[in-house]
């Protein structure tokens, strides 16, 4: 889970990482610039890049100026994000810049810190040019980081004599930090040496590990929660966040997905392009989810205009078929769907699954009619193909399911 | 033969007085694996099963001392602590079911596994299933049939699905292993990959992998050495982008962790890329027979 | 640096171990036993063991008796130590007691837990008679202990069912608090399994390793400062303690010791011994004694009547002759002691001492009379034996020094 | 020859720019000690008796890669990182003047270090010096003849008087090593034992123990087996007991610690066991000669 920029160094400056003076504005907040310190830098807190090129780092040298830059900044859409707050920070002077990270290689399943002694542009091209400049130190996991390794990173970066000590720190703290909060990534871009001699984080990127969060109730103090923040959402990635469903919209699709788990819901979208069907969205079930969520989850695909047929699958593992097959058959009889739902159902306890089909195929004749439903023994490839035949409103009459 | 479990290992569930593993506990118990206890602090005593519950895996050893694999069932924040257990009583094979585990407690229990060379399988895997031998974990047993293919995914229905393909066109599986969901993994492809290789009784080896994650990547050279073919099936060509917050894991990571880039190292390797589950039965049977 | 039972129970209250409930109790705070829930235990607060036999540990029902003990109790002399404070602790019911203790194994260079399912009891006496039920867990230096050792540990001594549980937070806590707190031994004997099913620490021992105590201000803010309470001091010690130096009485003693380091303060004293001596005290001066330590130093020796003769020695290392023969100059100009001084110089600016020395003599004949040095040229142990007959008032007066 | 330092020995001095050091880096200098280097952080640049003061261990390999020895005389809080520190660097004999380290820091340094192999000389050691050729640490070089004898013992003003009375019969030392007088030592009296007993230019050693601690009774066994003859002197006969608190130590470490214990162990395993300082060189006379 991203961090805005804001609460990253809120993060910071608790934990011994400094940062600017700064402040932290909204429509609602303006009264907070009493409080800044000019001249300042205003920042629009959103997670892209390239702020500063669109416009949303601006310089004010006292309050009017600030308010105007705010009343610019707030409310424009930069990338998919619309802004909603600003950071207004003391203006510092930077005498140099620095490169300082620590993340997770996962090919030496190790943290590791990545520094390099130019900062404050882009680090990948450095990176690509001068690959010698980027320093890497990896550590084992559960251990700490020593005093030593610090001042040898500050050294390395070419920081000496009395910025040592503070760069030792910083560094020391950002890596607690990152291992404290159970961090993917804690990134400071530009690390600024001032023309004060202090150093501070003039930038700061933190990704948490959102399945760690129950033991950091720190960060709940201070307001941040587990949320999704990926991009814009649409209206129905919306509410299937508010259901606790991972959901995404893929444009222009018209057969909507209705997977087990995510590792089938990716190979689905796959298949369904692969036919040259246009899947219209990527769902995530979950491990065992219970007969509401697929319910909703049935919900969301047969609520979008633009789903023509749904595609189903369940291979019954943790999650059981005739579980399953409760909640498909409930939401029909509970939300009379007029669109096709074209099925697979295999695994652990099919048989059982199978039967409550029959069932309500025997009571209901008249709400199943477009809903097929295949075994095991139909290939998931038969299957999409007739559901992309179906969303083309060619439905071959042969085909009838195993049902 | 087979790798990693067979009809023959004795198994232990951890975490076993919860709900799933109970009835997992069961179905494994049907299907034949030999499952001689099992461990849920503070409940020792108990009888789940007909398996008698401990207090702690070492009471387990001093009763069976040749319990040679585990499955851990607990919730993620505890899954750290079980894994830790199990390496420290040095049980050969774990295998997570438990999903959605810290990252950081997940790379220091697979460093301590790997110090004490233990294998840990997982998290968030549906299991590990020799047909007709034993099961550990919570796959659907029907799925799969004795045969002479290995398979290994990340993904629990991916898995099934492979088996089932296969199934349908009258190959079996030695053995079928899901290396689980979550980020960091205790075994890699690579290392389920060497352990097919050196199986007397599989010819052949199906893999699946999708975006996200350098496993497929770094597996790679190794199929390049390998003397058995590899049939790889890769997902998430149409999947929708994630924007990486930051520089740092390009830095690391470089531009891996793409379908495209998956499949393109898998390829230069020598994998054999299949686009649909249906084509992987052919695609195998051309690469055993030759033609 | 031990704790007191009561200080040791309230820092592991603090962090996690449970203790029965209690107040602290002296003279003058008689109060605070209206806090108190009958039955109580009174137990005297010392450090030396034996307190049942010696009836420092009594029950009481109500306020009144409770007082009836405190009153009998305080001021007690038990060992070197008079009772000062009693803690009051409501008295709980034992079904099972253990032993756990956190500690150092200076073979292994380990710290290490020992658990063993009997306690309360002579636990050395356990140890000799069953030496397999005293079980050993060895941690790696830095490393935590895991919650599933802890387990282990408790299952091994035989705690099951719901007690494991507290008593493997219990085992983790006192753990930490052992590393946390830079303890050199964390004791909990009895670890007591009550009637209702509680695990308490019914008595606690800490040992705090005094050298890290800057590291842990939490002591200082719970009043617990470094200080030496090995036994009851003489009136001389208490002088040295204020002082600063490290210094013993040796009962009937005539030969003040005024050495260098510790490690040779021992040697002087087995060595007047050898030669039929008889050494007056121990005394330490550390590793690099200002002048005006080295001149309290000397105070204190001259200060005792007991003392008949003083032997110094000096070998100077990180400590300078130079800086040592100027303090014993400077002590003897300000202070004209009336005892002969033998001593011996050698080591670094041992040369530059010598003349310190010599300047010294020729200047004041008469304060420097009964004053002789020895230089590296004679052995230490004629200048020993020297000191024991002029202690013996047989003065060899063809002995002058090498001065 | 000689042990751990010689007059080819690069070495350097952590936490230079102290007062202490700064004065004996100029006496180590002057006695021939070939110091390359300091250190202290974030005083990289200065100069100390001519020698280059550095930020970090480093960038003195960097500069000499063929560092083969420190010394550490940073306040006690620092000592435990800049032993770290020194490890890491790789650098072989670390000689710790710094006294009081925290027991645990000690321990954790320790086991670093032993891990890759490096010898830890203290902390709260005078020093080692191999006369007439290199000194590290704060010994009083007039004190020490070049010579064949080894000497090893836990406090330094003891080190001083082992030598003086060796010297004043006329004998000299091949190297002599102050072990250090803080709780928990680097190396111990076996670790020293072994290297003058594979030194081809000490014909015997003498070791100083005293009251408290287990190092002289955990040497005893490897002195039994050692070829060449070692004398020990133990204090603390005379010396007042502290009582241990708790009973952990004594299960711990039994009745080990009394000089008595340590006599006894010693003698046990062939030491000749000295009574006064001056008697010793008697005893190395007797043990070479056979009579």
């Amino acid at each position: 889970m991203r961090l805005y920029e804001y609460e990253a160094k809120k993060l910071f400056k608790r934990h011994g990482v400094s940062v600017p003076d700064g402040v932290i504005v909204d429509k609602t907040t303006i009264d907070e610039l009493n409080k800044a310190v000019f001249p300042v830098v205003v920042k629009a807190q959103v997670f892209l890049g390239g702020r500063g090129k669109a416009g949303l780092v601006r310089t004010a040298n006292n309050k009017d100026e600030a308010i105007d830059h705010i009343n610019k900044i707030i409310g424009i859409k930069h990338g998919p994000f619309f802004v909603q707050k600003v950071l207004v920070e003391r203006k510092v002077n930077i005498k140099k810049e620095y490169y300082l990270a620590a993340t997770i290689d996962r090919l030496e399943h190790k943290p590791l810190i990545i520094a390099c002694p130019e900062g404050g542009v882009d680090i990948e091209e450095i990176a690509k040019k001068n690959k010698k400049s980027i320093l890497k130190y990896y550590f084992n996991p559960g251990h700490k980081i020593h005093e030593f390794t610090a001042r040898k990173i500050a050294a390395d970066i070419g920081i000496h004599g009395q910025a040592m000590d503070q760069a030792a720190k910083m560094i020391q703290h950002a890596y607690r930090i990152f291992i404290e909060f159970d961090c993917k990534l804690v990134e400071i871009n530009p690390l600024a040496l001032t023309d004060n001699a202090q150093l501070l984080a003039v930038d700061a990127k933190i990704d948490i590990d959102e399945d760690a969060m129950f033991r950091n109730p720190e960060l709940k103090e201070m307001g941040i929660f587990a949320r999704h923040e990926i991009g814009e959402l649409t209206e129905r990635e919306k509410k299937a966040k508010i259901l606790g469903i991972p959901y995404v919209d893929l444009e222009g699709g018209d057969i909507g997905v209705f997977p087990g788990g995510a590792g089938f819901g990716i190979a689905a979208i796959d298949l369904i392009q692969h036919y040259n069907g246009k899947p219209a969205n990527f769902m995530d079930s979950g491990g065992a989810p219970t007969q509401e969520k697929l319910r909703a989850m049935l919900g969301l695909l047969i609520d979008n205009p633009d789903v023509k047929a749904i595609f189903g699958a369940r291979f019954g593992g943790i999650s059981r078929c005739d579980d399953w097959a409760k909640a498909v058959v409930q939401y029909v009889i509970d939300n009379e769907p007029q669109k096709p739902m074209i099925m697979r159902m295999a695994g652990n306890m099919e048989e059982e699954g199978r039967k409550i089909f029959e069932q309500a195929i025997k009571d209901y004749p008249e709400l199943f009619k477009d809903i097929k439903i295949y075994s095991v023994n139909t290939p998931i490839e038969k299957v999409i193909e007739e559901t992309i035949r179906i969303a083309r409103s060619i439905p071959d009459k042969n085909t009838q399911g195993d049902l | 033969m087979s790798i990693l479990v067979n009809e023959k290992t004795k198994t232990i569930v951890q975490g076993i007085t919860g709900k799933n593993a109970a009835l997992h506990t069961k179905f494994m118990i049907e299907y034949g694996t030999r499952i001689v206890a099992g461990v849920t602090p503070g409940k020792g005593g108990m009888e789940i099963e007909k398996v008698m519950v401990y207090d702690t895996v070492k009471e387990c050893m001093d009763k069976y001392p040749d319990i040679a694999a585990t499955s851990i069932w607990v919730p993620p924040r505890f899954a750290c602590d079980a894994i830790l257990e199990a390496v420290d009583a040095g049980i050969k094979t774990i295998v997570v079911i438990t999903e959605r585990i810290p990252i950081h407690d997940m790379l220091y229990a697979r460093a301590w596994a790997k110090e004490k060379g233990i294998t840990v399988i997982g998290g968030n895997t549906p299991g590990v299933i020799s047909p007709g031998k034993a099961l550990i974990g919570m796959l659907p047993t029907i799925t799969f049939k004795p045969g002479r293919i290995g398979t290994v995914a990340r993904s629990g229905a991916v898995t099934y699905y492979l088996a089932n393909s296969l199934n349908l066109a009258g190959f079996g599986e030695s053995t079928s292993v899901g290396l689980g969901g979550d980020p960091i993994l205790g075994a890699n492809f690579e290392d389920i990959l060497r352990e097919f290789e050196n199986d007397p009784d599989t010819d052949a080896v199906v893999m699946a992998g999708e975006i996200g994650g350098v496993y497929e990547e770094l597996a790679a050279p190794y199929i390049g050495k390998m003397k058995k073919p590899v049939i790889a099936y890769i997902t998430g060509k149409a999947a929708p982008q994630g924007k990486r917050l930051g520089h740092a894991g390009a830095i690391v990571e470089g531009n891996m962790g793409t379908a495209k880039s998956k499949i393109e190292a898998l390829r230069a390797n020598g994998a054999i890329i299949a686009e649909t589950f249906s084509e992987i039965p052919e695609l195998v049977r051309k690469a055993l027979t030759g033609n």
